[in-house]
């Protein structure tokens, strides 16, 4: 288990995540927490025209939340607003198992999180920064601010 | 390093608790093992005496009642209560904490009243007071602890005891393993005249308890930390209290008498005891009692103690850790962080050396929060883990630092 | 008599139950007797993968885990509950309803409403609402009832339902037998927007329960009444009620996060289950529901009804006996006095037979105060019992008459 | 255990009580109840100079509460009223099992009661009348009328 959770890649992506950045000018409420294991995450997007041209993020946590959003980041950037959500959601079900765990062969080097599906303690590590970018989108798409 | 010679004949005290074989079992403050004839005699009970208890004239429901009854004898005698009477029998010890605080608080607590707690409970001594808190328009007050979260004894005196109902207070804490002084906290609350609940969930089974000696007024511990059945636990309360407090759940034996719009109720301690009570976990539980009481309660707190002692020196040269807790003196919990592995990722790298610990807040975030650290790891050793179990931990911590360094 | 041929095959069944072999068990309503499959569940878990659940990254915890929320999809699946979240362990039906009459209360309950029950009740879905009442200057209201003791649905529309916050209603009762007419009190409820609680201690596992087709609010049930392990309980309730409520207990679990002074709390279901569940309890639990649903639960029920028949036929030429319920309709629960010999006595002679039955008012005060009498004799029949069991009873019965007679 | 509780002098008593009376004239308010079982009993004594010159009953139960008050009466009817506390304490120890049964030898035909104290489940029954008594003394004694 553990070595199917701790790959290469993951690791790589742990080691140097892509796409971090200093966010210590966005407020700390809008810091998302996984307040089981403190793991934390703040995330800010740029869009042009509908298309997500950027996800920055600050995140403190253990190696599978951090790869997690390093390699989220890398995924998603560049996709339309809509599909960014669509994909999040799949996501999100393949994680909690209500799809198989072949549907993540689409997402490219996401497929090392696979074994999470089968741990659900770890699942809101693997979790995490999905559900911040979600609420940000959402946030963008609905044109309401965060408080 | 060198193996400590033990009083406890370990090798053969694991006998009884086979699944020890299968992995470094390190999580013990999160639920103890449980030895087999502890297990067995559930099996048995099911097998030969079941039938629910008191009033039941039948030969199954007399002997149900007699072992439930001599189970709550038994718990009577580890805790050195007054009369069985005190001894009420609960799904754990968040159970017959909620009991108290709402029970209680019915009765005694009014607005602009204040609840004593500390900012190193569990979480099931601290929610419970909060819910109280705030549906009587009371306040929480903090013992004031010192640097090395110890209680500041000077500073009692000067709490606000004339607003103060109730203190409610751990005697180990979960986290830190710490033995609270408790006794400190008794004195000043009861020149005040108030009564203090003791949280003993994780003391029971691992120290001696003599309530009396404690002078506590109330006292919460679960069965599954010390060797007893999953969903038990044990409230003693003064007699003289208990009497007072209003019942908590209503329902079937709690009652004296009932009419279709009030009722009477039942002599202590039925009067809390409402609906059919887990009768084959009272039963284990004063089998896991027995257990322990043959091995005795002494010789296990030495047990804890020596490996404390032993891990304490195994690992206080890995510079990459940091105990939560630094004295020495802690009783067999040991929470730290790591410079670089999140608790997380070392818990799991353990993991898949067949080594179970725990990471996150453990139930403890004001804690957490007060000593500025999201999470940490929580080793827990009972008094079957061994030295070599350590010295396993050692090892397997040296190469998940060699995973995870970057 | 003759033996009726009986589509179960009762003889293979009674070898799931060794202890059926040392008596006539006929006390079912107070708890059942438990498979060896249920109790081995129980053994196997303690030596194999006892551990904590939730949060625990270590792999007894995952399974531990894994097993406890296995036996919450089987609960959901075994009364067609809409999802997992509906579904909260709890220690028994007394602990599932005062779970609910006080978070209830709580929320909902003000001076000047009122709670509606009926005289039929068992003193767990009575004296919560009591106590609730009392506490928030509420009454209680109860539902006609025809001489008959069935609920008098014309006169049902004219309570004032206007003050009627819930309505707490049994699916069997306890005494009687008798399955009420709940459809016609969900309606009417539903009618004023008033949701209904089910207790359904003698139904669940007694006959199919589907609680979407049943369209009640909240159902509670015990599971040591239907072949599971005693200490536990399930409170289905529909997740837009239970989101609206406070939490009941506090303590570990059921927070999301914790702050010195006030808390956030988790999400459905956990935010109701506070503190270590008793795991092994649920898992054992679904097993039983996995035991009854391969035998099939319209098999068990269709079998209740010919051992309840069969019963109804053997005693009914005895003219010493009066019966509570003279419907024929009772689901496998009969009870009685006897013009001369008190219950305890017979009860008493009958155990001398090794017949177990019970004598009292079987946590039914309101009901023997209305019918005018202090206590009666109740026979209750589960699947496994046989026609040749009952025949045993009838000839006892006789005896203790002899022996009684002056 | 059946054998042991109701031997031929119990059902003796049970079936032709001794002491029993018609007590309509007490007010149901002074009725001692065993609620479980709906066991009820009114009791009335007489005394002239503290002795105890008469006990009386109206016993509804089973064979045990009725046979216990009937045999209760009879036993202690002529003795002075701090003797008959002193019984009663020692009864409901020997009941309860404080006392070994062996103190029930000087109880007389009271001895056939001893089986109850295995059975706590029929404690009750066996105690009734002896709390009722208990009850009756004790006001008789302070001088306190009952409400
Ligand atoms: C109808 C009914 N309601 C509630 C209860 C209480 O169940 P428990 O004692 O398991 O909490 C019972 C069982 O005695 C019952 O028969
Ligand atoms: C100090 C302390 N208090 C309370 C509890 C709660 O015990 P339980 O979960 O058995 O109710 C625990 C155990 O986790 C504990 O360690």
């Amino acid at each position: 288990m553990f070595d199917e959770l701790y790959q290469e890649i993951l690791m790589d992506h742990y080691r140097h995540p892509r796409n971090a950045a200093d966010l210590s000018h966005i407020p700390d409420s809008r810091i998302h927490e996984n307040p089981t294991c403190g793991d934390a995450i703040k995330i800010e997007i740029t869009s042009v025209n509908e298309m997500v041209t950027s996800i920055q993020h600050e995140t403190y946590g253990c190696a599978i939340s951090t790869a997690s959003a390093s390699l989220m980041s890398e995924y998603l950037k560049g996709k339309n607003v809509f599909q960014v959500q669509e994909e999040i959601i799949k996501f999100l079900k393949i994680m909690r198992g209500e799809l198989p765990t072949d549907n993540l062969d689409t997402f490219e080097d996401l497929v090392c999180l696979a074994g999470v599906a089968k741990l659900p303690v770890r699942l809101k590590c693997a979790t995490l920064a999905w559900h911040a970018l979600l609420d940000c989108i959402l946030h963008l798409v609905s044109g309401v601010t965060l408080p | 390093m060198e193996q400590l010679t033990s009083v406890l004949p370990v090798h053969t005290i694991r006998k009884d608790f086979p699944i020890l074989d299968t992995c470094v079992y390190f999580d013990n403050a999160a639920t103890s093992q449980k030895p087999v004839e502890v297990i067995n005699s559930i099996s048995n009970f099911y097998k030969n005496t079941n039938a629910n208890v008191h009033r039941s004239i039948h030969r199954l429901g007399e002997k149900a009642t007699a072992k439930y009854e001599d189970a709550r004898e038994r718990v009577r005698n580890f805790i050195n209560a007054r009369s069985v009477q005190e001894i009420i029998f609960t799904s754990g010890t968040t159970d017959s904490i909620n009991l108290v605080a709402s029970a209680f608080a019915e009765k005694f607590i009014n607005e602009g009243d204040s609840i004593l707690v500390t900012e190193l409970e569990h979480h099931s001594n601290l929610v419970p007071w909060q819910l109280i808190a705030s549906r009587k328009k009371a306040t929480l007050c903090f013992v004031p602890l010192r640097d090395d979260l110890s209680y500041d004894t000077e500073a009692l005196e000067k709490l606000p005891w004339h607003t103060i109902k109730i203190a409610a207070v751990s005697h180990i804490s979960n986290v830190l393993g710490i033995e609270n002084n408790i006794k400190s906290i008794i004195s000043h609350a009861h020149g005040h005249d108030v009564p203090v609940l003791i949280d003993a969930a994780q003391s029971a089974g691992h120290i001696p308890i003599d309530v009396q000696a404690m002078d506590c007024d109330f006292l919460a511990f679960s069965g599954h930390k010390m060797c007893g059945p999953l969903g038990t636990g044990v409230l003693y309360g003064r007699e003289r209290l208990l009497e007072q407090l209003p019942p908590y759940r209503g329902g079937g034996d709690m009652i004296h008498s009932v009419w279709k719009d009030k009722s009477s109720y039942a002599h202590l301690p039925c009067k809390f005891e409402a609906g059919t009570p887990n009768i084959v976990g009272a039963i284990g539980l004063g089998k896991a009692m027995n257990y322990l009481s043959r091995i005795g309660i002494t010789a296990i707190s030495d047990r804890i103690y020596t490996l404390s002692d032993y891990f304490y020196k195994a690992t206080r040269d890995i510079d990459s850790i940091q105990f939560l807790e630094t004295s020495e003196k802690t009783h067999g919990i040991f929470s730290f962080v790591h410079k670089i592995i999140h608790p997380h990722d070392l818990a799991q790298y353990l993991d898949s050396r067949e080594i179970a610990i725990r990471a996150g807040h453990h139930c403890a975030q004001p804690l957490h929060r007060m000593l500025k650290i999201p999470a940490s790891a929580r080793v827990s050793l009972y008094f079957y883990n061994t030295e070599s179990e350590i010295d396993c931990f050692r090892t397997a911590l040296e190469e998940a630092e060699r995973f995870f360094y970057v």
